[in-house]
Order: C-alpha cells, then structure tokens, then sequence
C-alpha cells in the first residue's frame, strides 16, 4: 500500500525512530498537520503514538502561551509504545509555540521557525523580550528560520484567494516540509484534501500547492543537507488502521452490538473528552444507533438505564465531573441489575481541573464513589486501540452478568492515535443475549447459578409484567423488602456476582522477567511509557517484569502470587496512587507509587528513574 | 393480544398498598385502574416509571411493567425506555417534590422534547414520603417541619411551568372527583405527545385539606371552572356565573342583567398559541377567580420525540443500508502488513 | 464609598479574554463594563457568578468579585451568596446549555423564589466550550457535532420559560445592538427582585449567524420589535407596521389604510399578569411576526426571598432576643449528677 | 432532681440494667411511649441507650407486619453502651408486633400483650393462622395478657371523647404499667403532657388518666408479682440531658457558629434520617441561623458553597443517596478552598436501599467519591452525643483550614438518644477567625505556612476584589494556570493542607489492654457495642483493647504504632470492610473485618464471639 517517492537529496540518514512535534496557535491548524503526517507515517508501515495537546477549552487570543496547540507524533521502523520523552524536530508557527515547546527539544535538534511571525508585536504575545531567533538562545539546537507566510502566499498567488485564506494554507508548507525531511509520500494528503475540500476543489488546491512548496523548497534550498529515512516496522501481519481511543470506543461498542444482536443505546452529554464519543456514534445511525443528548449527565444515564430494562445495549460516556454526577443512578442500575456500560473519560482535575488534560485519578471514584455497598467491574484500556476491545468486553460482561460495568479511558488515549490491527468480524466472539420470554415460573431476581445473573425481562413481554427499583429486594421475588438477613444476603450477593467475573478473566502474565527485582504494576495509558522502559531497563540487565491490569474489579486470580515473585512492587499512576491503595490492601505487598500529576503522561525515562532508585 | 379484555383487577397486583389510610392516592389509583382496561392495549405494553416519594410507589400497585427509580429522575428513565421502544405506553407517577423540586428540570426537558409520555403529577403541596417539609407548590407561609416559621418561597403553578415549557397536553383532575378524574386520564392516553396531567391529591396525614378550600362538596361548584372544548366558562352552583375576556384579561361575571353565555369566553383547548392555556393556568393566583379543571390545552400536531428519533435512524439507513461491521471496522485508510 | 466614580477601566481585569476574536461575547462584556459604572455602587459589592461554557468565563473580566463555579449551577451559588448578603449585587452569567440544559431546574427555581439576581443568558444557540453541539435552544434540524443529520429537539423559548417559573422581570438584550443593550442592563440593574435578561450571541465559529435571520442591520428593523412601556406595538423601517390585538391573538398589521396607531396594542410591562408578556414571548414563534427585545415585563411587587429570609430572623430574634447559647445546650429536661 | 415513688409492691429486685422494647403499630405512638420511658430513666439518673426501629418511609396499612414499629431503651445503674442485644420486657400491641419482636425477648422474658387487637382480622393483617395467646407458643415467657383498649376506654369514659380519640391513649396506659415496673415517677411525662397539650387540655388529661389507670391497674391486680428498681448510674458530675445525635449535631453546629462568631448557613435538601437536622436548625432563627430548603442536593451544597464564600459558616446535611449527587460540587469547594462542613447521616443501601435503617458503608464515598485527587478531612462521631462535639470540631478544622470537612454519622446515632452532659459555654474553644481586609499584597492563594490556608476575603470588602472557580488555579495569584508543574504542586499542596491536619489530632489511647491479643478498631455508632463487647471479653480474661476513630482522614499519628501492639486486629463495621481496607492499604497490617450489613447495629456478642474466634 504504501508508496514512497523519489527525492533528490543530500545525505539520506535511515534512523529507528524520529518524534517531530508541530507547534503553532490553535488557529494555525496544528492538530490537522500533525494528523496528516501520523497518517502518512502509518501507511508506510511505521508503528506510532501520538500526542495531541491543545488548549483548554477556550480560545486563547492568537499568538498568546496559551493559544499554543501542539501536537506530536513518535514514528519507528520498530514497536513505538509512547510519543516520546524529547523532540527530534520541532516546527514552532510563532514565538508562542517556541516559548512553550523548545524545552523539549533535543540538544542539536532541529527545529524550524516561522519567522515571519516574530515581529515586535508576536514576541510580545508570547511575552518575550527579544527575539530568540538573534539572542543566541536558539544556538543548541539546528535552527531553520523560514519566511513560511511568504513562501505560501508566493506559491499561492495565482489562485486568486484573499490573504487570510492564503495564510491558513502555510501549515502545509511546513507538512511538505517534513515530508521532504522524512522521505514521505504526498499521495495520502492529496486524497484527504480532495475529499475534505470535495465541495471547494480550490481550497484543495491550495493546501496542495503550499504542500509541495514546502517540500520543493527543502529540495531547493542548500539549507537542509539530510533527510531522514525510518523503515516500515515489523508489525504482526494484519489490516492496520491508524485509530484513535475514542474511535475505537464507538465502534468497539457498535461491534458488541452488532455481536450481540442489541441495539445500541448511549446517552450521553457534552464534555471534553469525552464528547467524541457522542459525536462519533451519532453518525453511525445506519448500524441503527441511538444517541440521546440529554439535559445533563443524570438524565443521560438515566436515560440509558431505561434502555437498558427495555433491552438495549446501553451505555453513557462523560468525564469526571460528569462522572461524579452519575453515581446516584449508577448505585440504581446496580440494585436493579440490569446491563450497562460507563465510560469516564478521564481528565485533569479536581472539580473542572484541566478538561483538556489527561489524568488518571478517577480510579477511586470509579470503585468507590457511590453511596453504600456498590461494586461493579472496572475495566481500564491501555491503548488506543485496545479502547475498542475494552468496549466490547465491557459490554460482553454487562449483558451477561447484568451488571452496570464502568470503562476507564484517559484523554491521553482518547485523543492520542496508533496503528491498529482491524479484526475480522469472525474474529470477535458473538455475545449470547437471551431475553426472559417463560412466563412459567418467573421470578424477576431468581439467578443464574453460575453467574448469579437475574433474568432480563423487557416490557413488551406477555406474562412478565413485574416491579423493579432501587429499594432494596427480596431475593428471588425482587420485591421490595426490608428484612436484616434479606439484605445482607443481597449485599453479599451483589458482591459475589461481581467477584465471580474473576473466573473469566485471563490470568495475567508479566512483560519481561517473569520475577526478578521489580515489578511494574500499571492500567490504563501508562501502558506505552512502562513498556518502553520496561526495554531499556532489560536491555541494561535489569531483572524487571511489568504487569498491565486491563480488569481493575476484580483483579485476576492470580496477581497476588505474581507480586510475591518481584523484591519491589512499583506502581506507575498519574493520580497520588489509587491502584497502589488498592493492591497493598489487597494483597499487603508494600507496593512503592510513581506519581506524576501534570496533565500528561510518563516520560519513559521517569519510569527507568525510579527503578534504577529502589533497585538503589 | 388487541382484543384481550381487561377489568380492573387485571392491574392490581398481590403488594400490600402503603399508603395511609385515607389517603387521595388510592382514589388516583382506583381511576388509573379502571381506565386502563377501558384502552384496548395488552398489559404488557405498559410501563409504570416514578421516582420517589409516597406518589412514586404507583408502579408497585399496577400490575404491568413498573420502575420505581430514584428521586426526580423517572422522566429521563422514561425518555430512555420510550426511545428504546416507542411501541410502549409509558406513564410516569411523580410528586409535586418529585417531579417538580428535584426532577424539575427533567420535566420541563421531556415535554420541550415532546416525549410520549404521560405525565401524573400528583400535587399534595407536600414532601409526604419524607414526613411534612413544605414543597414548591406549597402556599406561602407554609408552616411545615422544616418551616416552623412559614415557609417563605413563592410557589410555582405547575400547568404555567408545564406551558413555559412548550407542552401540548396539560390538564388536571381532582382525587375526590372520579368520574371527573377518568375523563383527563382518558383524555391523556389519547394524546400522542407529552401529556402533563396535575392531579390535586389530599395527603391528609401531612397536609390534610391541602385542597378543601376549592374542592370540598359544598364550595367545588364555586371555587372550580370544570372545562370542556367549545363550550363557554361557566360554573357556580346554579351555573350563575362565567369568564369574559376583556382586553387580555379575564374578568368573572355574573350571568344575568344582559350577561349571557354568548358573553362568555368560549373555551378552546386547541387554540394553537399556548398563550391562550396560560391565561386559563393563572386565574388560580387571582383571587375570586375558580380554578380551572379539565384539559387546558390538548394540542397534538407535534411529532414525538422517539418517533423522530425511529424516523431519521430509518431513513439513514434506507440510505446507506444497514450498517456493515467489517466495513465499519475497515473504515478510513487501512493498510497491509504481511 | 457611595460617591465613587468609576469608569469602565476600573472594571476591567488583567486577565487576557479568551474568547474567540469576533465573538458576540465582547460585545456583552464592554457593555456590561460600561453600565456597572453608572450604577453608583462600590465594585467591591458586586459579584459575578457563573457556571461553565464561553460565556461563564466572563467574572474574569469583571474586576469585581467573581465565581466561575461548575456547570448549571450559578443560580445555586448565587443564592447561597445573596442569602449571606443581601447588600450584594449578585449578577449571573450563564449561557444556553449551562443556564437551560444542565441548569434550568436551578434558573426557574431561583425565578420562583424571586432571589434578588440578575441573570444574563448568553444565548448563541449552541454549547461554545465544548466546541460545537446543539442546545435546547437551537432550531430543528441543527447539524452539529452531536446531530449530524440534524437535531430533532423542539427548542424551549426562554422567555416563556422564565415567564413559566414565575419570572417578575424579563427582557432581551441583543450583542450587536449597544445602546439598546446596555438600555435593558440599566433597567435588569434598576428591578429588585430575580431579572431575567436573555441576550442573543453570536458564536462566530460553532454556529455563525446564529441570529442573522433577525439581527443583521438589513433586516433588524423588520425583524425585531423593540418594546417600549405606553407605547404602541410598532416595528418596520417606516415604522409603518404594528401588532393588533385580535381576541386572545396578535396579529401582525401594516398602518395605514384606516389602521392607526391607535388601533395598535399598546406596551405594558407592569401588566400583573404574566399572560401578557408570555403571549408577546410567543410571537418569535409565529411565521411572520418580529421578535420582542426590550423588557416584555417588570413587576417588581414580590418581595425578595432574601429580604424575605433575613426578615423572618429578624423577626424571631426580635421576639425570643438573640439566641442564648448556655440555654441552648441546656434546652429540654436537665438534671444534675453531683 | 429525681423523684421517686413509694409503691406498695409485692417484691422488688434490683437490677443492674434492664432492656425494654415498646412495640406496635405505626399509629400507635411507639416512639413517644419509648422516648418518655427514656427520659424519665434519664432524669432518674440512669446511664441508657435507645434504639427507634420504625418501617420505612411509607405508612404501612395498620395492624401489618411492615407497619410496626418499635422503639427499645437499655437502662442501667452503670455505664450503658448498647441498646441491649437481648429484651427483658416487651410491650406488643398488636399481633404483628409480636411476631416481629418476639425473637429477641429473653426466654422467661416479660412480655404484656394488648389482648383486645388479638381478633380474627388482627391475625389475619400479622399473617398469623391462629393466635400465639392461644397455642402455647408463648409459654417460653412470662406473659401478661392485658386489655390494654377496653381498660384505657374504661379510664377515660369520662372526659366526652370519642373512641378514636380515647384509643390514642392506650400507649399511655402501657406507659403507665411500666412506670410501675420499673418503679419510675411519672411526674416528668405529666409535664411533657401540660406541655404539648397546652392548647388542649383534655387531651393532657386523657393520657395522664390512662397512664395511671396502667399503674392502678398493675398495683391493682395479683398479675405482676415483681417490680424492679435499677439504681441511678454514677456518671461524672454534671449536668445531664438526655439527646438524639440528630440534635446534638444542630445544636453542635449552632455552638460552633456563636463560638466563632460566624452566621450559621444550612442548606439541605430533605432526605431520610438526615431531615431532622434541618427541622432543628429551622426552628432557631433567634441564633441567625439560615436555613435554605434547596430544590435538590446539588442546589443545597452550592448555596452553601455561595454562602461559604461570602462569609457564613456554611453546612450541607444529607444521606447517602443526597451525597453522591453532592461529589461534584464537592470537589468544587476542595479547589476553591472554602470552608464547609458536609454531613451525610448514614442510611442502609445502595441506592434508595433501606431508608429508615442504619448502615455504615458511606465511609468509601466520602473518602474517594469525587473525581480526581479530592481529599479532605473526614471525621465520624461514635455515640449520640458525640455528635456535638464533631459538629464542632468539623466547623472548627473547616474554617482554621479553609477546606470542606466532611461528617459522618448514622441513622442509629441521629434517632437514638443517650444522657449528654451538657457542656458550659466556656468549655467550648473560641474558633478564631479573621476574614482578610488587608489589601496590601493581596493574593488569593497566598498561604498561611503553618496550615497552609488560604485567606478567607468575602465579597463586600474593598481592595479584594478577586476571581475564584473550579478550574486549577495558579499557586499564590489563583489565576487559571495549566501548567502542569504547577498543577502537581496544587494537587500535593491540597494534599499536603489537609494531611498536615494530623498535627491537631491527639493520639489514640486504646481503651483496655494497652497491648494484647486483639485491638478493636472501631468508628461511628459501633462504638457502644464495641465498648460493651470489651468489658465483657476482659472480664473474661482476654487481652483485648479498642481503639475508636473519629478522625477517619487524615488518621491519627500514632494509629500504626499502636496496631503493632496487637496479635491481631479486628475492624467490626457496619458494611463489608471499608476502614479495614484503608488501614491494610497504609499500615500493611493483616487486619481482619467483621462485617455486618442488616440495617441495624452490632450486638455486643457478635462482636465477643469474633474475637473469641480470632484468639481461637
Ligand atoms: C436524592 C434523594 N434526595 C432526597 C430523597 C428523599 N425524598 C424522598 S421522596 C421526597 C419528596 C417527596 O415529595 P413528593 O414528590 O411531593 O411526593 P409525596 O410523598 O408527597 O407523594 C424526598 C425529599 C431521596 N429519596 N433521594
Ligand atoms: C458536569 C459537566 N458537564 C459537562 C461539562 C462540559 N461543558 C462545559 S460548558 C458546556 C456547555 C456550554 O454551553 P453554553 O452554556 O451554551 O455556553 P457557551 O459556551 O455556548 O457560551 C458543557 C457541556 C462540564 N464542564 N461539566
Ligand atoms: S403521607 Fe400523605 S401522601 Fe403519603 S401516603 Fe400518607 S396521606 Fe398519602
Ligand atoms: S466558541 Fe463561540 S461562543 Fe465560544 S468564544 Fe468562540 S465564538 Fe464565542
Ligand atoms: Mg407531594
Ligand atoms: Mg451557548
């Protein structure tokens, strides 16, 4: 599939991996640039990870620190597990974007500048004295100062746009750039362009003209005297789709649905990251998907328990503080028993915190944040792609043990992209949903004996008329019931249902040395940052094992015995430490916490850190 | 299943009733179960959806599929359900508490929405579940357990929140009036939108007489405007007295002295502005205006929210066909790895 | 501190706005600055509440006392605020989503009890922050984030939703029209109980021209009718259109050809009943009617709730004297252990 | 001040304590009849314990077995801790009160029996065949059948009331007869009377003419051969009332106010068992108090939130349903940092659960229940009265160190009574504090380095005006920042703020053994059971001790010291382990639970039992 082209250069250096970041106002079109050149990279056969990262919500005033939007992708002819700690290349759009990114930039690194953007007025934007560009200060790094505005508007002079149009078109001047820089095809960006501009062909042309511009300059210009190969990786054969996690959510739901034979519910309501998700399944309407944008986040999930009795494959999606709202009724779908999946998307906080950042402190709430005895699954996903799976297992699990189950995702996954291998439909397990039609001797709570589920029993169905609701029940009849022994049976009950799920989850196998001197406890997006350190630390001769729980209630059945054949157990959480709480409770291992809480993920080379620390 | 027929005892179920003795919901109940017979619709075609409060327990006594959720939310439940199955009929039981303090806000968005539900608010003017705290439809001055000095707040006027809110059906009913009470609960299965029923209810532990002043035997015929489509506003106990229209306002007058029916206002539940409906729904605040009774406004050219909702999924997929998983999955650019 | 005199800069923060270049937001903001220092009251006695979307960023530009609180809940808050301290100017910003969708229940329960604040509803049609899905007040068939083949919401009238809760003060206040606005903030400023001011936003980006239909210079004047009290209902250009009064009804007529002025509906924002107001609030509904800005109504006889609440104490103390802490605890039978 | 009475009696025993429980119908005034029986005990001098048990929200049909209701009080000459695990006497009303009670009344127990509610349809309601007068199922016990409805008529025939009315009494005739058991005055209940039927006197009269028609009637006739005397306890000198935790926690609240000399604001939303605190706190306008009935939780703990900010000590009450829906703006107030103190009065669940019963197990929800890292001090009260003293505690740690305390109590607590010593004004600490005017270098984050609080500047004063949200904030400025090491140090700088709280908890001191086999480690209302349990086991001979938490988050310094002194550690809660979780997770001890979840409290030997299985 992938093509490559032809390109006269000066020195071609082939490399394992590079990280490029592009930084620029969250007008300049960052976010797209970065999209296309992770796209690229993915069809040529590169793994990748990638990290967008925009500005709150609100627009900041253009040229502002906080307007900067970047975006930043990692691409290697090898397994690429996180976007990277630092920066091979950088193309900073403004001063702003400079200010923020540089930091992270590689010593000699490259790093290409926009300089028709740092006039006396920009610099004071972004609250610089001076200039960078002839202070020095830029002397560490191999510094490109390009006149991209000009150079666009050149190459676009005969198109007959306005300014402002011509001026929206430099972001991919410096995409053909970078694709000059790496050896990469323009052919997949001219389709996108085509499409997206399907109804104005000239803005297309446009983007396209300033695209090779860019990268006939590179060619052009002595300033650049290498450019970079990075071979195709060697994935496991397969389709590949380049996804990002709250895709792979969407349709990891639509695919249970599909499996399931169930119409798919998702009520839902506005809130970043979550939104995508809304977004995204509202336009699936022709897999006969229903979306309800309610009020608030009560009456989403509301809404979706009422689906859900009524036999729907339901589900809600939000964020933290949405989250938090939805816990009465949360403790309602679990004294009903009725299926239902809850996705936090999680983000920076406390109360409204950092929407646009990424964090996993939820965990707590996700276990613990309802009123009395509550428990239901938790499950984690660890990558983007693995969203889509973690989805279909959610809903798997809600339907066949009627219970509400609640996914955690971050706004690292959500937003961030890597290739996925695409299954095939066989591929995924059909999920057995059998509705309660015998009348004959019909109790609304008798149970399966295995699985402790109650029958599911839809209105509309002749003979089963029966009265559910959050008062606490008498077993079998389901009526309401205020007996001491009643109810401690029903909260055991409750408990044990969600315990049993333990029989079905996979024992879980460490990464790396199977025991050693430390093990790795992680969930959710860490997943990619402890893997890459996980390599260098073994590559070292460290005897270091890693353990990624994608099923946080219960735990495997066998994750007590794998801890006690570590000498240190370290757990790796974005949050204060909540699955370390929980597993030194559990299992009364002093298990060590690597906290970080900064709206962004692990560098690789902390997690490597702290295990060279307590290894001491 | 249409041609099952029901009697009343077909929808009451083995639970014992736990209402007080004496209380207005059991004559709530009583109507509901002897019009649901009357309606042709296989028993287990109706949902029950309430919240919680002594009203909410509704679902527990009807024998049909019932939901007693949490407090204030059984309209989003009952969106939920509707949305899932429109082929339902799903009525919600609600407090004046329930569905008008807590679950305020989730009232007002499901009949913006024009939801095919019906609605039963029955308004005691009281918390009764929670034993006697003043309500947003309580009186000001209201002294109650958590009011011992008066209660302070200006209430709300449930059919002017339900008409601010773009209803196409409000109407309210009387527990002590049965017949009467049968009529708007027929009147509500019939209509097809949001149906928003007031049912003045008596809770005569925490709020005895909450209505007496308007609906006692003696003072009904004075202090109540029973309405009927077409026909002009008349009431008193020797059907004396009327509503004229003078300017935009509404004046009381006698019958007699030259004032004939003709003169009256002429009620017209269909009138397309509901402007005209909450007119009617405020000649409560006044004083030596009746109350009025009866369907306010029964408007039902809207479509329902969950057909809608069925309608555009069809037509997209009458479009692009029903969708396909491994399309799905392959979505956007893909590539091979050998 | 009474005699301060301020100016529009005392007003403004150090804190860069960041809402998007060109968004109708600004407009409210300089109008908003440029009133508050008309009013004679010390800046430190204001407070600015809100919830959460673009326009609830707005006390940050306030130099005054400001509260960005959580979604929906401003109303909350600021009642709690000005039941501590009546002496406060409480002010709200809120937009369509937080002040209808996740708020609503809160904004008609602040209407209800009258709370002494002034709630300005950005209304752009759309939720801003979140970038790009449709409100409960935006149009049928709305293709945004959410609803890709267009929403299927029927969209509440704000006004009519206030005038529902009982809403003693409410009026409409456009962007881009500055002297009028800043005219409606005088007067939302001037009414002492709950004032209920929506004012139509531009969001150039999620939803452009969210009010071009009406508010475009080209076709305000025929668009759009601007209340005034004792005047007649006159719009147009030529001011050679006017709204009559057919029976319950509004009709839209052109002057002349016998039709006078005087044959017009005349302007009456005291109007005790709300029915008034609420017919007028239901013109945008109608093909071919303009739509009402200026205040539709300003009655300001309900007393405040929180005047109402500090009363009340006032009141007991004056009777039982300040509360007595030793005899608290010692309250009921004592007896002595030696 | 108490009175006694010299009764001609056949025998009288005296007794170290003794165990009544007054059962009926719900319209059967149970509760008043138990309440009086506990005061005058209480007035008598005796140490006691209550325990109201009364159905569900809703009013049961009369005469069934949901609808009874009963109302128990343990009295005695010494300290009394529990309610009593097992009956001494028990007054049944009606069939179905029999059959609920009889389970707990001691064999060869007393036991009076209204005779006259014994008809075919009173049977019929209690779900009985045949009557238990009459099949010799009651021999185990010392049975007094009396006509307790004829007997009261015959009283009162008199005084022109109707049969309804005249049948109101009969509790007051069963009062009586128990006053002459127990050898109690009646004058303390003839004033109760005077009091309450101020306005009708003849009702005054009715139930003071059938009470002692009761105590004729046991004099009177040979039935009663005994009667009891339980001698005044010897508590510590003092004056004594007797009060409800419901009570003591308005009342505390209110002390803390005029102590601090801050307003009192309340805003709540009504919800079973936590109402009464906004009944109480409505009825003391003459202290300022404001009390705002909110439309729901979220409206009540933001209006508190708003009144917090503007300068009033502002509390929300609640149960576990209302606090779930609480979380998020609960989080809003940890990032704002505003004192506010939130109580949520326990109940069983989840969900709407068992309203009117007792449970524990909102210890997790007020730990972990928001979204994000959210912490902030909880504390618990153990005993009725206790709940003063952490009304005002909490009120105090709120406002020294500007952060939301949450409270913890429960049904049990809120309805059961207990004889309080009534502080003096001058034993309670004055709350110092100061709202900032100063606007010389003004910052609204500015730290106090001590506690780290910020400084509490309420709207109205000139020079501060400033801007707070939900939104991370900057350190010192409190601008919106998005800095993510900046938000690290937040998120460990509220952290830190409310851990630091540990310097002003005193250390535990365990009760009994200072070291042994078994600590108990008990919080909230299990404390008097465990008390009773501990007496009882060292009488034994078992090296037992106890230690009971009130500050739950952050724990007291020494705790982890102290559980080292221990063989084992058994944690007995009302829920399936929630402290026990906490404490295994910080101080890796392998501390066991002992769970109970029946909507009622621990009986003293369940809990013996488990630590005699513990020691083995
Ligand atoms: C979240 C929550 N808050 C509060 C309650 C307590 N509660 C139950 S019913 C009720 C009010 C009932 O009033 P209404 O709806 O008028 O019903 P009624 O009992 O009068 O029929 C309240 C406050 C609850 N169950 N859940
Ligand atoms: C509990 C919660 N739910 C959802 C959100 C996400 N959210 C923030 S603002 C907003 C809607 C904003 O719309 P509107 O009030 O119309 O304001 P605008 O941005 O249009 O001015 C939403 C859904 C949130 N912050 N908190
Ligand atoms: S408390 Fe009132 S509303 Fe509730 S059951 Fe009793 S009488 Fe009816
Ligand atoms: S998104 Fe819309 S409402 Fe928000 S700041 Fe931008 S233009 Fe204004
Ligand atoms: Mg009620
Ligand atoms: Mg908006």
């Amino acid at each position: 599939m992938a093509t490559t082209i032809e390109a006269p250069y000066r020195r071609k250096e082939t490399l394992e991996s590079a990280v490029i970041r592009f930084a620029g106002d969250s007008g300049d079109g960052m976010q797209i640039t970065g999209s296309q050149f992770t796209n690229t990279s993915a069809l040529f056969g590169n793994d990748l990870a990638t990290f967008p990262d925009f500005p709150a919500e609100i627009r900041a005033p253009a040229g502002t620190l906080p307007g900067v939007s970047g975006f930043q992708v990692h691409f290697g002819a090898s397994d690429v597990h996180t976007p990277g700690d630092a920066v091979d290349a950088l193309i900073a759009m403004n001063p702003a974007a400079l200010k923020v990114n540089l930091g992270d930039l590689k010593p000699n690194g490259l790093l290409i500048v926009n300089t028709d953007n740092f006039k006396e007025q920009d610099l004071k934007k972004a609250k610089l004295e001076k200039s960078p560009l002839e202070d020095h200060s830029l002397d560490a790094y191999r510094l490109f100062p390009v006149e991209l505005t000009r150079l666009t508007r050149a190459a676009l002079k005969d198109l007959g746009l306005d300014a402002k149009s011509m001026d929206r078109c430099k972001n991919f001047f410096a995409l053909g750039m970078c694709y000059w820089l790496y050896n990469r095809s323009m052919e997949p960006t001219y389709r996108w362009l085509d499409d997206k501009f399907k109804g104005k062909p000239v803005l297309a042309e446009a983007n396209k003209l300033a695209m090779k511009a860019g990268y006939a300059y590179c060619e052009a210009t002595e300033q650049f005297q290498t450019s970079y190969e990075i071979p195709p990786a060697k994935l496991s054969p397969g389709t590949y789709r380049n996804i990002s996690g709250n895709t792979a959510l969407a349709i990891g739901f639509i695919a249970a649905a599909q499996r399931s034979g169930l119409r798919l519910f998702q009520g839902s309501y506005p809130i970043t990251p979550a939104s995508d998700v809304l977004h995204e399944l509202s336009a699936y309407k022709q897999f006969g998907v229903t979306t309800f944008q309610a009020e608030d986040e009560i009456a989403a999930v509301c809404a979706a328990i009422g689906a859900a009795y009524a036999g729907q494959l339901a589900i809600t999606t939000t964020s933290g503080p949405g989250m938090a709202l939805k816990m009465e009724a949360i403790g309602l779908a679990v004294m009903t028993e009725l299926p239902l999946v809850i996705c936090d998307i999680q983000r920076g906080g406390p109360s409204t915190g950092l929407p646009t950042k990424t964090e996993q402190a939820d965990l707590f709430q996700a276990l613990f944040g309802r009123n009395s005895e509550a428990p239901l699954p938790v499950l984690a996903a660890s990558t983007p792609g693995d969203c889509f799976w973690i989805a279909f297992e959610a809903a798997r699990l809600a339907v066949k043990h009627m219970v509400p189950v609640i996914v955690l995702t971050d706004g690292y996954l959500a937003n961030g992209a890597e290739p996925w291998r695409v299954p095939t439909v066989d591929e995924l397990p059909k999920i057995d949903v059998s509705f309660r039609t015998d009348p004959a001797d019909f109790l609304p709570y008798e149970r399966d004996p295995k699985t402790l589920a109650r029958p599911w029993a839809i209105p509309g169905t002749p003979g089963l008329e029966h009265r559910i609701g959050g008062i606490e029940k008498q077993e079998r009849t389901g009526n309401v019931n205020y007996e001491p022994a009643n109810h401690e049976r029903m909260v055991k009950t409750r408990a044990e249902k969600v315990a049993r799920i333990a029989d079905e989850i996979p024992d879980v196998v460490p990464a790396g040395d199977p025991d050693g001197d430390v093990l790795l406890v992680g969930w959710g997006s860490t997943y990619g940052s402890i893997t890459a350190a996980l390599r260098a630390l073994r590559a070292r001769g460290r005897r270091v094992g890693h353990v990624h729980l994608r099923h946080l209630n219960p735990l495997p059945k066998n994750l007590g015995e794998v801890l006690r054949r570590y000498r240190r157990v370290v757990v790796p959480e974005m949050n204060l430490g909540q699955l370390l709480m929980v597993l030194r409770a559990k299992y009364l291992v002093d298990a060590i916490g690597l906290n970080k809480v900064q709206g962004k993920p692990f560098r690789q080379d902390e997690i490597e850190q702290k295990v060279e620390e307590v290894l001491g | 299943m249409n041609a099952t027929v029901y009697t009343r005892k077909d929808f009451q179920t083995d639970q014992e009733v736990r209402w007080c003795p004496g209380c207005g919901d059991y004559a709530i109940l009583a109507a509901v179960q002897s019009v649901f017979p009357e309606l042709g619709i296989p028993k287990e075609k109706f949902v029950v959806v309430s919240g919680i409060g002594c009203s909410s327990r509704f679902p527990y006594y009807m024998n049909t599929y019932g939901f007693h959720s949490i407090h204030g939310r059984a309209p989003a439940v009952a969106t939920g359900i509707k949305l899932a199955n429109p082929e339902l009929e799903v009525w919600v039981a609600t407090g004046d508490g329930d569905g008008l303090s807590i679950g305020g806000n989730h009232t007002i968005h499901m009949l913006r929405r024009n939801v095919g539900l019906k609605v039963l608010l029955f308004n005691n003017r009281i918390y009764g579940l929670t034993k006697g705290q003043y309500s947003p439809t309580s009186e000001v001055g209201k002294k109650a357990k958590s009011t011992p000095y008066g209660s302070v707040d200006r209430p709300f006027h449930p059919l002017s929140v339900a008409l601010g809110a773009e209803a196409g059906f409000v109407a309210r009913g009387v527990d002590v009036m049965q017949p009467h009470l049968k009529g708007v609960l027929r009147r509500a299965a019939a209509h097809r939108g949001s149906a928003f029923l007031e049912i003045l209810q008596n809770c005569n532990i925490f709020n005895d007489g909450a209505w007496e002043a308007i609906v006692e035997k003696e003072v009904r015929d004075d202090r109540l405007i029973a309405l009927e489509h077409g026909q002009p506003l008349v009431f008193g106990k020797n059907r004396d007295k009327g509503i004229r229209l003078n300017g935009l306002a509404l004046e009381v007058v006698s019958l007699g002295n030259g004032v004939t029916e003709a003169d009256l206002l002429v009620h017209d539940e269909k009138n397309p502005n509901p402007a005209y409906a909450f007119l009617l729904s405020r000649m409560e605040t006044e004083p030596g205006f009746p109350t009025p009774i009866g369907v306010l406004r029964a408007v039902d050219d809207a479509p329902r929210y969950e057909d809608l909702v069925a309608n555009q999924i069809a037509q997209v997929q009458a479009k692009k066909g029903a969708g396909d998983l491994a399309g799905l999955l392959h979505e956007g650019d893909v590539w091979e790895v050998k």
